[in-house]
Order: structure tokens, then sequence, then C-alpha cells
């Protein structure tokens, strides 16, 4: 039956677009038809207002990239200041990156799971999952006194030392964490209207999902096995042993339940790190007071709780980067929206968009 | 908000009708404190903790303090985040939407003047004031939840001043010397050239 | 892959092009004539670059450098492919038909720094409001409303 | 003249409880959602925050009342009285006790069911006059799903009506007996879940869903008029376990008189909470997935139930 198209404005501020997005849809019906993302609501021009700072004073800026997420774009900014002036991190720093971020993968995918569920209306969900990721805070505010933006990798190392009794609570976090995924598990993705709601939605193929440069979980729950982490490992992720969890449909309940598992990776990898982790310096030594790396570009990446995070830094001598350059997986990851919304209902819109775990903070930078 | 206004009126005009109007401004005013429900206006950072503080830990809900995703629903906006040229219009348009009386909450450095992004910008609007009428800061980068809390039961302070006579409002906040609504009366004057004004002030 | 054997698997497809291929900080660069950018990208793609991880430019001064970033899963290597546009006439073939990821990325190059991508299927602003006048990631850039931090160091 | 008198007072009775107890259930409801969710709740306002609507109430009241430039004023202004009617209304027939209900009618329980239907006009109504996508949308998906879901609720009270062989509420009370409950078992669950879709409660709030819709068939509507149609929602919420409460579950069984009255409460406030634990702890399912549930899996229950009862009723 030919009827007339709707055409229907989401955001940029509604519930469920998580941050400030805005799609416009096009609705036969409830069946999307058309969408189109329309992002930049939170452009702030982070990269031009790095091109003004100095090395150091970059790193609060990173910060506020991937809010949910800060330590990842502060590792990603710092391996890339590191590389291009060949600074050499002390161990001990590394395994503390290596811990913090791990933490930081639990504290994002709580983020996205309980969206994920708060996008089908389980607001419940949302909670509990909360619930660990202020665990995790806690953590985090005892290491560095803030509980969203850290400022703590700084190029060659950490900024702190672990407080005392830190690996103790992180221990106890740990171990209490994988059973309440567990729960979330069967609370949330063993109910018979999550499954229906989540399953067979939005289903990404791997082919695409390689061509539109999805990462990330998003990536996996297609079933591309890619996973910076273990293919081009940096740090001291060689030592530690875990498994990347891989999705098979690529529809929106892989993409979800893929975070669980990896949570409890990150468990794994952070109890090893505490066990080998060893007392020494945590910052580089004989670091100047303002850096000036000598002239070149230096790109590195990392495996962020989206995807892989790159940096691209330009020096061209002087004490301020020429050009910084985020390549940011959450802004990857939300191009491929369009290829995969059209022929879903507009409930199941926003569950895929949900899915794929924006941080707008990084898709606009 | 016709009724309202019509009450407040005839109870002015009235001879007695003063205390009838005072009493009435008493009761509002708790029960207006007492239930402010927040617009969660989060653009950045900030709302995550804007969604932590209404969530098990900090639960807003003991304070009648509940989130509601509807614009008309709402008492109070709390602008949560940069906010940029680009969405500087969107934040406007929902706070055009919420239903007298309403009031906002500029929550952490960038909703208050830019913060981080004050220098070297060249999208970011440097503070929400430039534009809608902020009755409460809090500074932080972001502020703890605590802090939200705080603002929360500030406002509250501010309302048990105000009046449903915007007669008596006026006299209310004027006496009591309140950090009142700068630009309440020129929104749409300053919302165009606002940006450009502050620029050249202060560079 | 180590990026010696990267080079020699670039030096033996593009002999022309081997002193333009250098290794700095740990990462490969080839650095391509514009004319040849799209055919060698493509190339580079047949050889097991499946990924696209970005598309940026930077400001030279005369000329734009655009630098393109390559990921392959199969070789498990990275590497940039570098071009100069010029300034005056800032037109570069698109990849968009290489990878699609290319598409949201090419847009941003083109808000940011004006350079027009040929053959993009949908080349607008993408960041910015559609409004806005200039490219605000150029050196050049100009703008009244943005305030100079002052210098501390 | 008297009998128009004493209807006006049960009418007014009427509106004062289903009020008062939406109040309550604004409440109640956040203690629940507080509950389950790890956090407390409304704490500030009179032990353990029950008083906390006497804050909410008066502000609502006192709210602007915003009228859509583009909308549909008359509708508009409106639609929220006839959302609440039929809601107050059904109440007149619930047995409350042993042979008493306000309005005792013979066809009480066709009453029950029909009267509340007449939301879904009004529910039409404010959707379509705020002109508004997303309230449209809202609306469209209330109409669909309030119509499907009438047939199955229907059919589910329709074993009861045989069992005690008579329409009139009282009566079914009268004749209620315990093995009832194992028996009609099927009959209260489809009762129940179809009732929480007509009611447009989570899991199947789609009309109003948050994080599709923001607000749906009542987006634009602020103030007071928006509290109104809050209203009707806990109004049907209590009707419905009221009247579930008095046939399936046997009004005030095993008390009688006052005590049955209170014994009544309980279970439709146990009820109550049963349907809010439902929407705090469920995901929201799909409209067509909604559609489908009512016409494959509960409409073929609720005759099967009809069918059982048909055939025991020889024998009792």
């Amino acid at each position: 039956m030919a009827t007339e198209e709707l055409t229907l404005n989401i955001g940029p501020s509604h519930p469920s677009t998580h941050g400030v997005c805005r799609l416009v849809v096009r609705l036969d019906g409830e069946i999307v038809t058309h969408v189109e993302p329309v992002i930049g609501h939170l452009h702030r021009g982070i990269e031009k207002i790095a091109e003004n700072r100095t090395y150091l004073q970059v790193v609060p800026l990173t910060d506020r990239l991937d809010y949910v997420g800060s330590m990842y774009a502060n590792w990603a900014y710092c391996r890339a200041v590191e590389r291009l002036a060949g600074i050499r991190v002390p161990e001990r720093a590394e395994y503390i990156r290596v811990i913090v971020c791990e933490l930081q993968r639990i504290a994002s995918h709580m983020m996205g799971i309980g969206s994920s569920a708060a996008d089908t209306g389980a607001t419940s969900a949302f909670l509990y999952a909360f619930d660990q990721r202020e665990k995790v805070i806690d953590l985090f505010e005892a290491l560095c006194g803030a509980r969203l933006t850290y400022n703590y990798v700084r190029p060659g190392g950490v900024a702190f030392e672990l407080p005392d009794g830190w690996i103790e609570q992180c221990r106890a976090f740990i171990e209490q964490h994988p059973s309440a995924m567990l729960t979330i598990d069967e609370f949330f993705f063993g109910n018979a209207i999550a499954r229906v709601r989540l399953k067979g939605i939005g289903v990404l193929d791997a082919d695409t999902a390689v061509a539109w440069g999805v990462s990330g979980p998003a990536a996996r729950g297609s079933g591309v096995d890619w996973d910076l982490r273990r293919d081009d490992p940096y740090s001291v992720y060689p030592r530690f042993d875990f498994d990347v969890p891989l999705g098979s449909n690529g529809d929106c309940f892989d993409r979800a339940r893929i975070r669980l598992w990896e949570c409890i990776e990150s468990c794994r990898i952070i109890e090893q790190a505490l066990d080998q982790i060893e007392p020494g310096p945590i910052m580089a030594e004989g670091l100047p007071r303002l850096l000036a790396p000598r002239p070149g570009d230096a790109y590195d990446h990392i495996e962020s709780a989206r995807g892989s995070l790159g940096v691209y830094v330009v020096s061209d001598g002087s004490p301020r980067p020429y050009r910084m350059k985020v390549r940011s997986p959450a802004f990857c990851n939300l191009a491929v929206l369009p290829e995969i919304a059209v022929g879903y209902t507009l409930s199941d819109l926003l569950v895929i968009l949900g899915s794929l775990d924006p941080v707008f903070g990084e898709v606009d930078r | 908000m016709a009724a309202i206004d019509d009450l407040a009126k005839l109870l002015e005009e009235t001879p007695g009708g003063g205390v009838v109007l005072t009493t009435l401004d008493a009761v509002m005013n708790w029960a207006r404190g007492k239930s402010l429900w927040t617009f969660p206006m989060g653009t950045a950072c900030c709302a995550m903790e804007l969604i932590a503080a209404s969530f098990s830990r900090f639960d807003f809900d003991r304070h009648g303090t509940i989130p509601r995703p509807d614009p008309r629903h709402c008492d109070v906006m709390v602008v949560a985040g940069t906010v940029t040229r680009k969405m500087m219009p969107a934040v406007k348009r929902i706070y055009d939407q919420m239903p007298e009386p309403r009031w906002v909450i500029a929550m952490g450095n960038c909703a208050v003047s830019g913060g981080i992004f004050y220098y070297d910008s060249y999208s970011v609007v440097r503070g929400v004031d430039e534009f809608l009428p902020v009755d409460v800061y809090i500074a932080g980068c972001p502020p703890r939840p605590e802090a939200l809390q705080d603002a929360v039961l500030q406002l509250r302070k501010k309302i048990a001043a105000q009046s449903i006579s915007p007669k008596r409002t006026r006299a209310v906040q004027s006496d009591l010397a309140m950090p009142s609504d700068p630009r309440k009366g020129d929104v749409t004057a300053t919302r165009a050239d606002a940006a450009g004004d502050v620029s050249e002030v202060t560079s | 892959m180590r990026i010696e054997e990267l080079r020699e698997r670039v030096c033996a497809m593009y002999p022309d092009l081997c002193p333009l291929f250098s290794i700095e900080f740990g990462d490969g660069t080839i650095a391509v004539p514009l004319e040849r950018i799209h055919s060698a990208l493509a190339d580079l793609k047949d050889m097991g670059f499946d990924r696209l991880g970005m598309v940026t430019a930077v400001d030279r001064g005369e000329d734009f450098e655009l630098v393109y970033r390559l990921q392959s899963r199969t070789l498990r290597a990275g590497m940039f492919v570098k071009t100069m546009v010029p300034r005056s006439d800032p037109k570069i073939p698109s990849v968009c038909d290489l990878w699609p990821a290319a598409n949201w990325q090419e847009r941003e190059v083109y808000d940011l720094f004006g350079v027009v991508f040929e053959g993009h299927p949908d080349l607008r602003r993408i960041l910015l409001p559609d409004d806005w006048v200039g490219h605000p990631l150029r050196k050049d850039y100009q703008d009244e409303r943005i305030i100079r931090r002052p210098d501390y160091i | 003249m008297t009998s128009f008198l004493l209807g006006a007072l049960w009418g007014v009775v009427g509106v004062v409880v289903i009020a008062g107890g939406a109040v309550i259930g604004v409440w109640w409801e956040r203690k629940v959602a507080g509950r389950i969710q790890l956090r407390y709740g409304p704490q500030q306002i009179g032990p353990a925050g029950s008083l906390q609507m006497l804050a909410d109430v008066p502000k609502l009241l006192f709210k602007e009342d915003v009228v859509p430039s583009g909308a549909d004023k008359p509708l508009f202004k409106y639609a929220p009285l006839v959302v609440f009617a039929p809601v107050a209304a059904a109440i007149a027939v619930i047995p409350f006790a042993k042979g008493w209900a306000m309005f005792d009618t013979a066809v009480g329980v066709l009453f029950f069911l029909a009267v509340p239907s007449i939301e879904v006009v009004a529910i039409l109504v404010a959707a379509w006059a705020q002109r508004n996508t997303y309230s449209a949308l809202g609306g469209l998906r209330a109409a669909s799903q309030m119509i499907a879901y009438e047939v199955p609720r229907a059919l589910s009270v329709a074993p009861l009506v045989l069992l005690a062989g008579s329409l009139r509420p009282t009566d079914l009370v009268a004749a209620w007996r315990w093995w009832w409950v194992p028996l009609l078992a099927l009959a209260f669950l489809i009762y129940l879940i179809s009732s929480i879709a007509e009611m447009n409660r989570g899991p199947f709030d789609l009309p109003e869903a948050e994080s599709e819709l923001v607000a749906g068939y009542f987006a634009d509507y602020s103030g007071m008029r928006w509290a109104i149609f809050m209203m009707a929602e806990y109004g049907a919420i209590i009707t419905t376990s009221l009247f579930a409460a008095a046939t399936f579950l046997g009004a005030g069984w095993p008390f009688d008189g006052a005590l049955g009255v209170v014994a009544l409460i309980v279970k439709a406030a146990a009820l109550v909470t049963l349907v809010m634990w439902t929407k705090w702890t469920l995901p929201r399912i799909r409209q067509d997935q909604l559609l489908r549930f009512c016409w494959t899996v509960l409409v073929p229950a609720a005759l099967v139930q009809l069918a059982i009862v048909g055939v025991v009723l020889p024998w009792l």
C-alpha cells in the first residue's frame, strides 16, 4: 500500500540519542526508509585548540573527547607523543596504564550495556550497570581525585603513584564484578522481551563493517576478529592471556552482549596485571619541562572501549603540536548507521543507535 | 499561566487579599521548591554526572527532583556540558518549550563560561547565560553530583523569595539582593549578537 | 608484518616511488603524487589494506598535505599514504568508491580544511553548521569570535 | 430527583477516590521503582516521602498552561477531561463488598469492559490536536494497541460470566468459590496482561515510550492537563486491579463486611504493585510484536480457557 512518508526529526536533545545527535528520519508507517545522522552539535574544535597548547596541556583536552572513557584518549595521545619524542615509559607505568584502561573499559561498557537496556525500556538494568560503573569511578577517584576527567596518563608515564590499599580495593572489585555481570546477563539479556527486541535487529555483516571502518565491539559483534590489544600489540598486552569475544550475527544483541563478555575478560587482564606489577618509577626520567619533539609526525592507536582510537600528532619542532587529529572510533562506527537502520522500525532505530554506543564528545571532537 | 496570573491580580486588588497572597506564596514556593523536575539538557561530559545524580548512589528522587524527558513537564533545565553554536538554537528552543515558572541551572564550567574551551575555540558558546537566564551556576569540570544537589538546594532558597505576583517578585528580589537572573528581560535581544559582544569585551 | 617487509612489497609494486617510501617513528609512509593517489590507494587496497583508518589533512602553508592511514588485518600492518594538494586549487579524487568509510572522513576534511573531494557522493559540511563561513582548521582561519589565549610560556 | 442526587454524590466520591488513589499511586510507584533500582525514592516530605504529592500537585496546578500555537485549541483543551471521565466512571460498577457497588446494574461487567474504552477516542483526539509528530505517532500506537487488546480482555472475563451465570458484578462476587482461582488462573493472567496493554503501562507503554517518542500522546501537555492524563493512567490501574481483585480473587474473601473491604483493597494494592513491578523490570516490546502477541497468543489462549470452562460447566 502506498502511503505518504513522514519526516521525523529526532534530537539533537532526545532521551535516547546518547548525547547531542540529530537524526532526520523518513518513516513509512513505523518503518524507517531513510535516516541521516546530523552530527557536530558538540564540535568544540579540540583539534584547533590543541594547536595553541603545549604538549602537556593537551592532555586535559583529550579527557573531554570520549568522556565516558577518558583514560583511553589520554593514553592514545600520550603514546603518539611518546613515539614522536622518543620517550621510553617505565614498566610500572605501563602496567598502571593497562589496569586503569581495562577498568575504564568496564566503566564505559557499563554505560554501553546500560543505555542499550534503557533504549529498550529496561531502565532498571541501566541502574544495575551504572552501580558497577560507580564502583570503578570510586577506584579512579582514589587514584587521581576526579570522577570523570582524569588527566592521569601523561606523556612519559602516569601522574600519580597508586595509593595505599588501592590494589586490594581493585582486587575486591574484580572479584565481585563477573558475578554482577552474570546477574545483568540473566536479568536483561536473558529476558524474553529483550531478546526479541535485540535479536536480528540492525544486522551489520562483517564485510560492511570492515569497509565502513567499524571497529571495536560493534565490529566484533559481526564476527570481525580484530582487536588491537592482540593483533597490533602495544604496551605490555602481549604478557597477558585473554580472549577476544566474538559475535556471529552482527545484530544488536551480539553487539551489546559482547561488551558484557569483554568486561569479564578485562577482569582477567587486570588480575594478571595486578599479579605482575612490580615497584619502580612511574614517570620516565630526564623529561624536559617543556616537550619539543623534533619535526615529524606520528600516529598511534589503542583499542578503546569503542574501537581503535588513534591519535595523529604532527610536530614542527616547537613546544606546541602543529596538528593533532583524533581518529575517533565512534565517528566511524556512527557513519554506518544509515546502512544498517533502514528497514527496521522507529523503535529499533534507537536501539541500533544505542548498540553502536557513540559518545558525541568523540564523534564531534 | 493565565489562571494563576488572574488569581494573583485578583488577590492584589481585593482588600486583605495580600494576606492570602502571602500565604499562597509560601505554600507555592514550598511546593515548587520541593518538586523541582529537571530537564536533563546533557550535552557533554557533565551529562554523565547528571545521569549519576538521579541513579542509585545519589538518588535525587529523595528530594523530589526527578528527570523528565519532556520539557513541557519540567521546572528546571540543567544545562550540563558545552553548548556550541550549532547546539544553541536547540537549547534555546527547548527552554522556550518549558512552561513558566522555569529555572535554569548551568552545570559545569562549560555551561558557566565555556570552561576549558573558552580560549581558541571557534564554535563554543561561552556560557549559556549568553542566551538563557541562568539561576544557579555550578563550577567544576565536571561538578560532582553533590554539587548539583547543592544547586537544587540553592535554587530552593531562591524560589522561596519569589511570589506568584510578578510585582511582588520584583520587590522581594530587590530587597533581598538575591543573585537574580541577569538578562531575563532581553533574552531575544542577546541571543543573536551576544557571542560577538563578549569576545569584543574580553579580548 | 615488519615495516621493512612492507617496504619491499610496496617497492616491488611501485619501483619509481620506492625512494618516496620512508620509515619514521616506526611507521611506513609513502608519498604519492596527487595524480596517482587514487590508483595507488586502489592498488594498496588490493594488496590487503582493507581498512581505511582515517583521512586527514595538515596545513603546510602552500599546500595541504592529505594523510591516509591504512590498516590491514591480513598483513597485520599499518601505513600512511600522503600527498600534497595545492592550496590554490584544493581538489583531490575521492576514495569513497574504495572504502565507504571515507565518506564521513572526507566530509570532515572538506568541512575543516576546504579540500574538495571529486566524486564524493554527498560532499557537505558535517561538523559545522551549513551556513558557516571558512574552514577553521586552516592556519590562516580568521574568526572574530575566537579569544586568543594569553601566552604563558 | 433523589436518585439523581445520589448519582451525583457517587460521581463525586468516585472521582475523589480515583484522584486520591492516583496521588497515592504515583508516590507508591516512585517507591516501588526506587526499591527495584537500588535507591530510596521520595524521602523528604512526610513519612517515607508519602506526602511528596502535596508538593507535586500544587506545583503542577499552577504551572503555565501551554497551548501550542498550531494545536486545535478546543480539542486540545478538553481531551484530558474525556480521558479521565470514563476511568472514573468505571469505578461505579466495582463490587466493593458482597452485594454492594455504587451502581449495581445487571450489565455491570459489560459496562466495565466498554466504558473505559472510550479513552481511546480521547487519546487519539489529544494526540491529533497537538499537531506534533511524536504525539501523533503515540496516538496511533495507542489506538491500535487499545483496540486490539479489548478482545482478549473481554474474552478473559467471559469464563467468569459463564461460571456465575450473570453479568452483574455483585453476582460474580456472590457466586465466587475458591476453586475458581486455579480454574481461571489462565484467564486471570490474560486479563492482567491485556489490561496492562489496555492502560499503556510498561512493558506495553509504547504510546508514551520515553526512549522513542519522548512522552508520546501527551508530549505537548503541561501542568494540570498533563496531570489529568497521569491521573487517568493511575486511575485505570486502580480500577483494573480492584475489578480483578473483586471478581477473580473473590473480593473480601475470607472476610465479610468492613474487614472484607480492607481485604479487597489489600488484594488490589498487591495487584497494583505487581503492575508497577512489571513495568520497572521488563524492557519494552515493539509495536508489531505487541499486536502479534495479542492475536496469536492471547486470543487463542483466552478461547482455550473459555472452552475449558465450557466443558467443565455441566459437571459443576
